[in-house]
């Protein structure tokens, strides 16, 4: 029962945080980083154990919790990463009008997520999923403005993935007699191939659309974006994991690996949209200008990345996948966290067209964000790289050279923008109206330590994650592989860190030395510059107005989100048919009778002539 | 062994690199019928730099100068010169594929933080450019590694010693020629001289470079073309191997340094075209040459790809 | 001419009903309307009271001797009837109270003015 | 290459670095461009001596003045100055530089440059031919040698003086001081 | 067999009607204590009915009036369907009785209790009633007694939909009337379960013109479309206490008696397959209708409409699971609904404007009210863990387990309309506490009075949201009486 005790522990302590909120201003946040510091413990003391319970009884069906290895990794990824946002929202709330409702709800997601990969039956993994629905949704409104339409595109996707769940899992219910997810992985065998077909459509919809498929992805870039920073690394992070969580769970406990990979079709469908979901978003990313905005859409490519791997289906795909899961909720949590300092110490800028130049004023920042979009685009000796290795090597030997080509080359898009977006906060002239910029305070700077040398440490040390997810993947049914603690050791091309590690500390140290034996150079401002000659005034000698301007003007005219567009024509033109629709109700009695007349007409008419009742 | 054989392949691709730069202009010099400077005077040029009292923007300014090095000669290490291979084993072509992005990144986050527009504009179309041209060459790259079945370069340089060259194997004549294609871009000549156009924006990203920092920065230029022609000589040339006719005595040290010698006279025939095309274009704009690279050679190549993948 | 001497009530009772109907639709007026309501409802109270009827029929009280229990008229419609025609009344009352209250608040009776509730 | 230079080399790379890549900016303002194409060029090859345009200052360690300074452009070439790295070596070209030239009694040329920025050596003549740069460019390296062109330093020394100058033309100037 | 004793179910009818018409006499005596009357007799209704619970599970109670034998004889049929939309009912009026203590502050205050007890009295009766007319006399109470609440407030819009509703009730109860008299006519009986015995299906046409005009009937006091039209005028500008109870009762009671008459007397299964389609374009229309109103109360009128059509659609799946979804579906559209109009009743007259616009920033004015009504907005929109969820669970779940694909296609259209649904109500939220207002006035909380309702609404909505099963041993036992003809007949006529 412990993890019904530590939910309902973390349910009260939510509500809690609330009501003190109100009374003892500062005590809301202390029990915040408390509480979700407990879960974090709660969770990693359960390494290891595997077990299910059953903690309530809901129309008929019994709900589980249930802990393996599988969810522990998952558990303990949103618990550590709910910990450091709430720490860094400490600062970044600071001065936020009805911050106990922030923090309440942020522990809501965050429980909820938890819920959905603890879940142990459909029925629980719905119901958790909902929640985590409506606070996230509350927690985007938050906000206000321009958050407001986001958080809605939000929640429609939202409720439409969930319905359709709903459906698939009824629908599974109705063929099995269960929602048991340990009891589904036995009978689902018995099961004739449509209606699993079926199924995997209904809650691949559900799933892609917290995963930001491509059909799907629109609500996540304003969503992201408009969101408290603090809550986008949970968001980008780990919320639309779960829909990442929840294709592993589908295919690989539930359905199983023999079952799904010989539906006709299905995986090269999937595997294609995740290419797609590489390389659009990725170009798109590199036209944004806001800060946020370019790292959601990075966040879609990236999950097309862990999608790729999760359904490409190979062990070393699916390790890859999960491991690249992991790495992205790291750096990607680490990016949003940076620009959320900048978006705290600027008062809300996060145009790339007028930031610049903050390395000088903000260096520590600086370092945790080049990090991150190291480790985002995959160098080595940063964790993406090893999980990207992984997705690739499999695609490439597997024959599948064009899914490699999307995503080797999503790869470069992502050098792209990462550096857009590092060149224009940090390199370049300081404006003016930044000279006084501070340091981020050390609540902000913590979480970011602690990200960025976990990149680091998973870069040089991948054994350490990988053995974890070889755990994963066989309880999959798969073979595991062949970890050592820098690498894997495979017949088609090893990969080992630490040759690489070795290789470039002996390179940095002789060339810092042939550096350094040069002469000595002067340190000079930023307006000691080269300008043919004249002096520059400030304000004016910068580029970071429309950073790629020639991609700009090459890929504007044909690339737009037409789905987005479609999305919203769609929806415009239902507002516009339902407009119509309440027409009928003229206000003139006279037709409401003749509607009554008609109805009553009509019955005795069909009936009489066709007797259909 | 592999500390002599880093510091051995280290070597050799400095003095080439250096060797090329100056050869470049000594052949450009010929070619406009001047006598030109001596082949060593890019050495004469680090030197100069090396001796002059720079300036700095700050500590990025410093050390992505020298992550940009570090990468270039982390991809050497993973290159096999002829039979000189210092690590080519862990990793294989993604390995150096990753490697390859560490240069230009460090060298655009130390000018990034010179803070020079100039240096903005030239980073901004250097990306936009390998962004192009990186499409080509990851698809060279995969039906390379399609065709082999390995991600190992030593063993598509052993592969092609054992049967034929890749230029010669009509499958991948294809891929090969969108890599010659593309081979001007990727050293940054013209046509394709547009990062670091000194006339239009004062040398692109290196305008705010002097010093040490440009003595680093040439010698990183050395070590890319190095790069780029080793990897093309590797993957289509049979890299040391010259239609097996020193078969007999490969493994021994003669035949290492056969097989380099072998190597390195493929680099420069290929440098060498690579010059004249330099030499008699024209510089291209950017839409320019983002669409001939997307338009020829990306189409080859993918031509290319499909036969193997085809026929495999 | 049988088929009119047998159904000639019910005949009446639906004509009233569908004149009721008619009004209801067609006219404007609320007072028209009204009328029509109360049209409509003497048509139902007519057919309900015709389903007991008897031709002759006498009250259904067993006052007399040899008297039949056919011979009586149902006394059941009858009693539906009078509440039928209680409520008919109050909701008669009321529509009416609600005219004037309409007038006064639109100066018009015509329900094809008064659209304000709509959509 | 000398036999006798290899000594040379080893002893002090520094200076015969200098001496053999010496890599111009070209201050372009009146006629003496003219001169400046024939000798980067095909018939005079300054390439062979080394000598090659420089993209910007910050590469460049000669600083070719070639034509008369007005009070605008004097602007530009001390910001060009300042920027270059040291050691640089100036070069003023044709005679409107040294005095004026034919605009000597122009109330917008600046009649003296070594006023402004230290000047290591002159090339005289209306316009001087693009052999005289060659002449000059030995001159240079012999000076170089024995540690004559100095003009860096002296400029370094005396920044205060100088500073006063061009501050006694333009009021102030916009950017701030380059030595303390 | 021991007799077990148990209050007369009469007193659920009697009680409130007598305290009505005491109401008037009190004015004179005690005129402060009036509007306490509403809230005890309902209490008193609440109580007893809960008593009967256990009874009631066990066999339905049967009362007869007048004396005579089942057949000819008025009697009361306490069966758990109609037991638990009587505690509905009484709970609902026994808290918007509470609500309405401190909201009726204008007009003839007397006249509003009366008729308030009559809506609500008549609706105990149509739900307990076994007596085809005496059901019709009780739905005219509610009727009219609803058609003078409607234009209590004495507007321009209360009179206006108060006489448009009015003109389209009578029309329904008199083709309701046609269809009792041609009934009575064929069969001689008004008892429901001897008309039930004696009808075995409904396809000769002398029976199913009478079903016709009684569904016609019913149908539009239960606002199917196209019979609705006077739902959205009506709600919208009652006052909110009886927009509540006529939103969260009045309609419900119209489809109950519906169905009622359709499983009971008629058995029109194959009818049913005609009325799923209804319910599903009723719930399409409805919730289209209010995706872009700007009125509350309109769109929630039309909510309610879109309510109704799910509603019908789980009765029409007409299985035992589907009615159990529909009886769910009716609990919690009475909570949510009243929770709802409560909560809008007073921020209404807090802000005096029914524009959506105008209610920006009470989520800080108005903490708790605001508070309640996202509660009821989550719930109607079928969040977990609230307790509309359960309801659409059991409604989905009921309607995939017939495993048609006809089934599955409207499930698609009703997810449509939740996506509708969802958007509508989520604006609402948003509009309520991320949107700034202009004036910047401090708290102004409902009353006391109010809150305690809504709170009480708000606690059932989550109790039952978490817990369902507590009610659905009792849900289950009324699906099956409604579902199953012949032991209603057996425990009527014995």
């Amino acid at each position: 029962m412990i993890l019904f005790y530590m939910m309902i522990f973390a349910f009260v302590g939510a509500f809690l945080i609330y009501f003190a909120g109100k009374s003892f201003p500062r005590i809301k946040e202390i029990l915040a980083v408390v509480i979700s510091f407990l879960l974090f413990l709660f969770v990693a003391l359960l390494y290891g154990k595997d077990f299910q319970i059953n903690y309530h009884n809901f129309l008929g069906f019994h709900l589980f919790l249930r802990i393996n290895m599988f969810s522990w990794l998952f558990a303990l990824t949103i618990t550590f990463l709910g910990f450091l946002s709430i720490i860094f929202s400490l600062s970044y709330m600071k001065d936020k009008k009805n911050n106990a409702f922030y923090y309440m709800n942020m522990l809501f997601v965050n429980i909820a997520m938890l819920g959905i990969v603890l879940a142990g039956d459909l029925i629980s993994f719905f119901i958790f999923w909902e929640i985590m629905s409506w606070s996230t949704f509350l927690l985007i409104s938050y906000k206000k403005g321009s958050a407001l339409p986001a958080s809605m595109k939000y929640i429609i996707m939202s409720i439409i993935g969930s319905l359709s769940m709903l459906i698939g899992i009824l629908y599974l219910y109705d063929l099995t007699d269960t929602t048991i997810i340990s009891q589904l992985s036995h009978i689902i065998r018995f099961i004739n191939k449509g209606d699993v077909i079926f199924v995997v459509i209904l809650f691949s919809i559900a799933f892609g659309i917290k995963n930001a498929v491509i059909p799907f992805h629109n609500w996540l870039p304003p969503a992201h974006s408009e969101a408290p920073s603090p809550f986008s690394a949970i968001l980008s992070g780990i919320l639309i994991k779960m829909g990442v969580y929840g294709f592993l769970l589908l295919f690989y406990v539930i359905i199983g690996l023999d079952i799904i990979f010989h539906l006709t079709g299905l995986t090269i469908v999937l595997n294609v949209l995740a290419a797609i979901t590489i390389i659009f978003p990725t170009f798109l990313a590199i036209l944004q200008n806001d800060a946020k905005r370019l790292l959601a859409w990075s966040t879609v490519a990236q999950a097309g990345y862990i999608f790729m791997g999760i359904t490409y289906g190979t062990e070393l795909s699916v390790a890859g996948g999960i491991f690249h899961f992991l790495n992205h909720a790291i750096f990607k949590a680490l990016m949003f966290l940076a620009v959320g300092a900048i978006e705290y110490r600027t008062k809300g800028i996060r145009d790339l067209n007028s930031l610049g130049g903050f390395i000088k004023k903000m260096p520590f920042t600086f370092a945790a964000m080049l990090i991150g979009a190291m480790g985002l685009i995959g160098l080595p000796l940063t964790n993406g790289f090893v999980s990207k290795w992984l997705i690739y090597k499999t695609l490439i030997l597997n024959g599948s050279p064009f899914l490699a080509f999307a995503a080797l080359i999503g790869t470069w898009g992502t050098i792209l923008y990462s550096y857009k977006l590092i060149h224009n906060i940090f390199l370049g002239q300081l404006p003016a109206k930044f000279e006084n910029i501070q340091k981020a305070p050390f609540s902000m700077k913590m979480p970011m330590m602690i990200l960025s040398t976990i990149i680091i440490f998973f870069g040089i040390l991948p054994g350490i994650p990988l053995q974890f997810i070889n755990k994963i993947i066989v309880s999959f049914g798969y073979h595991p592989l062949n970890v050592s603690l820098f690498g894997i050791v495979s017949d088609s091309g090893n990969l080992n860190i630490i040759n690489i590690l070795a290789a470039t500390f002996v390179i940095g140290v002789l060339i810092v030395l042939f550096f350094r034996s040069g002469r000595k150079s002067v340190r000079v401002d930023q307006y000691d510059n080269y300008a043919a000659g004249s002096f520059i005034p400030k304000e004016k000698y910068s580029y970071t107005n429309s950073f790629y301007a020639p991609l700009d003007r090459f890929l504007n005219s044909f690339l737009k989100d037409y789905i987005d567009i479609f999305y919203c024509k769609s929806a415009a033109l239902i507002r516009h048919f339902c407009n119509g629709i309440r027409k009928i109700y003229t206000g003139y009695v006279g037709s409401y009778v003749m509607y009554i007349l008609l109805f009553l007409a009509v019955l005795i008419f069909v009936q009489l002539n066709w007797s259909v009742f | 062994m592999n500390i002599l054989l880093m510091i051995l392949s280290a070597i050799i691709s400095l003095v080439t690199g250096m060797f090329f730069l100056g050869l470049a202009r000594k052949i450009m010099a010929m070619i406009h019928w001047r006598y030109g400077p001596p082949i060593y005077q890019p050495l004469i040029d680090v030197i100069r730099y090396f001796h002059q009292r720079a300036v700095s923007h700050g500590f990025i300014f410093d050390l992505g100068i020298i992550i940009s090095l570090i990468g270039s000669l982390l991809v050497v290490f993973f290159l096999p010169l002829g039979n000189i291979s210092s690590f080519s084993n862990s990793g294989g072509l993604l390995v150096i594929l990753y490697i390859l992005i560490l240069s230009p990144l460090g060298l655009a986050l130390s000018s990034g933080e010179s803070a020079n527009p100039n240096a903005s504009i030239g980073i901004s179309r250097k990306l936009i450019l390998t962004l192009s041209y990186e499409f080509v060459l990851i698809i060279i790259l995969l039906s390379l590694m399609s065709q082999y079945q390995t991600i190992s370069l030593q063993e598509i340089v052993m592969l092609q010693a054992r049967k034929v060259w890749s230029f010669a194997s009509w499958k991948l004549i294809l891929p090969g020629i969108a890599y010659l294609l593309i081979l001007p871009a990727m050293l940054g000549f013209r046509p394709f001289e547009i990062a670091g156009a000194s006339q239009e924006i004062s040398a692109g990203p290196s305008v705010e470079f002097g010093g040490k920092y440009l003595a680093l920065n040439t010698i990183n230029h050395g070590l890319l073309h190095f790069i780029t022609i080793a990897l093309f000589v590797n993957l289509f040339l049979g890299g040391g191997d010259l239609f097996g006719i020193f078969d007999s005595i490969s493994g021994t040290f003669w035949g290492s340094f056969v097989s380099l010698i072998i190597f390195l006279i493929k680099m420069i025939l290929i440098f060498v075209i690579s010059v004249f095309i330099n030499a008699v274009f024209p510089r291209l704009r950017l839409e320019q040459a983002t669409k001939y690279i997307l338009y020829y050679p990306l189409s080859i190549a993918i031509v290319g790809l499909i036969i193997v993948v085809a026929i495999n | 001419m049988d088929f009119l001497y047998n159904y000639i009530y019910y005949i009446g009772a639906f004509g009233l009903i569908l004149i009721g109907l008619y009004i209801l639709l067609v006219k404007h007026n609320l007072i028209k309307m009204i009328i029509g309501l109360s049209i409509l409802e003497t048509g139902v109270n007519l057919f309900i009271i015709t389903l007991g009827y008897l031709d002759n029929g006498t009250a259904p009280i067993f006052s007399k001797e040899n008297l039949e229990s056919n011979m009586m008229v149902d006394p059941v419609p009858q009693a539906l009837v009078l509440t039928a025609i209680v409520i008919g009344l109050a909701v008669l009352a009321l529509a009416l109270s609600l005219a004037i209250r309409l007038y006064d608040s639109f100066k018009t009776l015509n329900l094809k003015k008064i659209k304000e509730q709509k959509w | 290459m000398d036999r006798n230079q290899i000594g040379k080399w080893l002893r002090s790379p520094q200076k015969m670095s200098n001496k053999y890549s010496l890599h111009a900016v070209y201050f372009c303002t009146g006629c003496g461009i003219i001169e400046i194409p024939p000798s980067i060029t095909t018939r005079w090859d300054a390439e062979r001596f080394g000598i090659i345009p420089a993209p910007n200052p910050r590469q460049a360690n000669l600083f070719l003045i070639t034509g008369y300074v007005s009070l605008k452009t004097l602007k530009a070439i001390i910001r060009t100055y300042e920027q270059m790295l040291e050691p640089k070596y100036t070069v003023g070209f044709g005679s409107c530089p040294i005095n004026g030239g034919m605009y000597w009694d122009s109330y917008n040329t600046i009649k003296k440059l070594d006023k402004y920025i230290p000047i290591d050596g002159w090339i005289a003549g209306c316009m001087p031919r693009p052999e005289a740069i060659f002449v000059a460019v030995t001159h240079l390296w012999t000076l170089i040698e024995k540690d004559m062109a100095t003009g860096y330093i002296k400029y370094r020394k005396n920044y205060k003086q100088y500073r006063a100058n061009q501050e006694k033309i333009y009021g102030s100037l916009d950017w701030p001081p380059l030595y303390k | 067999m021991k007799e077990i004793t148990y209050i007369n179910p009469v007193l659920l009818i009697a009680v409130p009607l007598a305290l009505a018409f005491i109401i008037p006499i009190l004015k004179f005596v005690w005129e402060k204590s009036i509007k306490w009357i509403p809230v005890a007799g309902f209490l008193f209704d609440l109580i007893v009915s809960i008593t009967l619970i256990p009874i009631v599970l066990q066999k339905n109670i049967i009362v007869k009036i007048g004396g005579t034998t089942t057949p000819f004889s008025i009697n009361l049929v306490v069966g758990p369907a109609g037991l638990l939309l009587s505690i509905m009912i009484s709970l609902a009026g026994f808290l918007v009785a509470i609500y309405a203590l401190k909201y009726i502050q204008e007009g003839d205050k007397t006249k509003y209790h009366i008729l308030f007890m009559l809506l609500l009295t008549g609706a105990i009766g149509v739900v307990l009633t076994g007596d085809i007319f005496n059901l019709f006399v009780f739905f005219e109470v509610l009727c009219i007694s609803s058609y003078a609440l409607v234009g209590y407030l004495g507007n321009r819009a209360g009179i206006e939909s108060s006489i448009k509703y009015l003109i389209q009730g009578s029309i329904g109860s008199s083709l309701l009337l046609v269809g009792i008299g041609l009934i009575y006519g064929q069969y001689g009986t008004l008892n429901m379960a001897d008309l039930a015995a004696q009808i075995k299906t409904a396809d000769s046409i002398s029976l199913f013109v009478p079903m016709f005009f009684m569904i016609t009937g019913l149908g539009i006091e239960a606002a199917i479309f196209p019979l609705n039209s006077w739902l959205p005028d009506a709600h919208s500008s009652a006052p909110s206490s009886i927009s509540a109870v006529l939103s969260g009762i009045a309609i419900e009671v119209g489809l109950y008696a519906m169905m009622r008459i359709l499983f009971t007397i008629f058995a029109a299964e194959s009818f049913m397959g005609f009325l799923l389609f209804l319910g599903v374009i009723t719930l399409l229309i409805g919730e289209m209708s209010a995706f872009s109103q700007n009125n509350i109360k309109r769109m929630l009128a039309y909510s309610s409409i879109g309510q109704i059509g799910l509603i019908v659609f789980a009765f029409s799946i007409a299985t035992a699971s589907g009615l159990s979804g529909g009886f769910f579906q009716m609990i919690s559209h009475t909570l949510n609904k009243a929770l709802l109009f409560l909560a809008t009743g007073f921020m209404i007259y807090r802000t005096g404007s029914m524009e959506i616009s105008s209610f920006r920033g009470l989520g800080k004015k108005m903490p708790l009210t605001a508070l309640f009504f996202t509660i009821g907005t989550f719930s109607i929109i079928g969040l977990p863990p609230f307790v509309g969820f359960a309801s659409k669970f059991l409604i989905f779940k009921a309607a995939l387990a017939k495993q048609e694909l006809l089934f599955i296609i409207l499930i698609a259209v009703i997810i449509l309309t939740t996506v509708i649904e969802g958007a509508y109500f989520f604006r609402i939220i948003q509009t309520l506490y991320f949107k700034e207002s202009d004036d910047k006035s401090s708290k102004q909380e409902s009353a006391i009075t109010a809150l305690i309702p809504m709170f009480i609404f708000a606690l059932l909505i989550l109790i039952l949201g978490i817990y369902p099963n507590w009610i659905m041993k009792f849900i289950h036992s009324a699906a099956s009486e409604l579902l199953n003809k012949m032991s209603y007949l057996r425990s009527v006529l014995g």
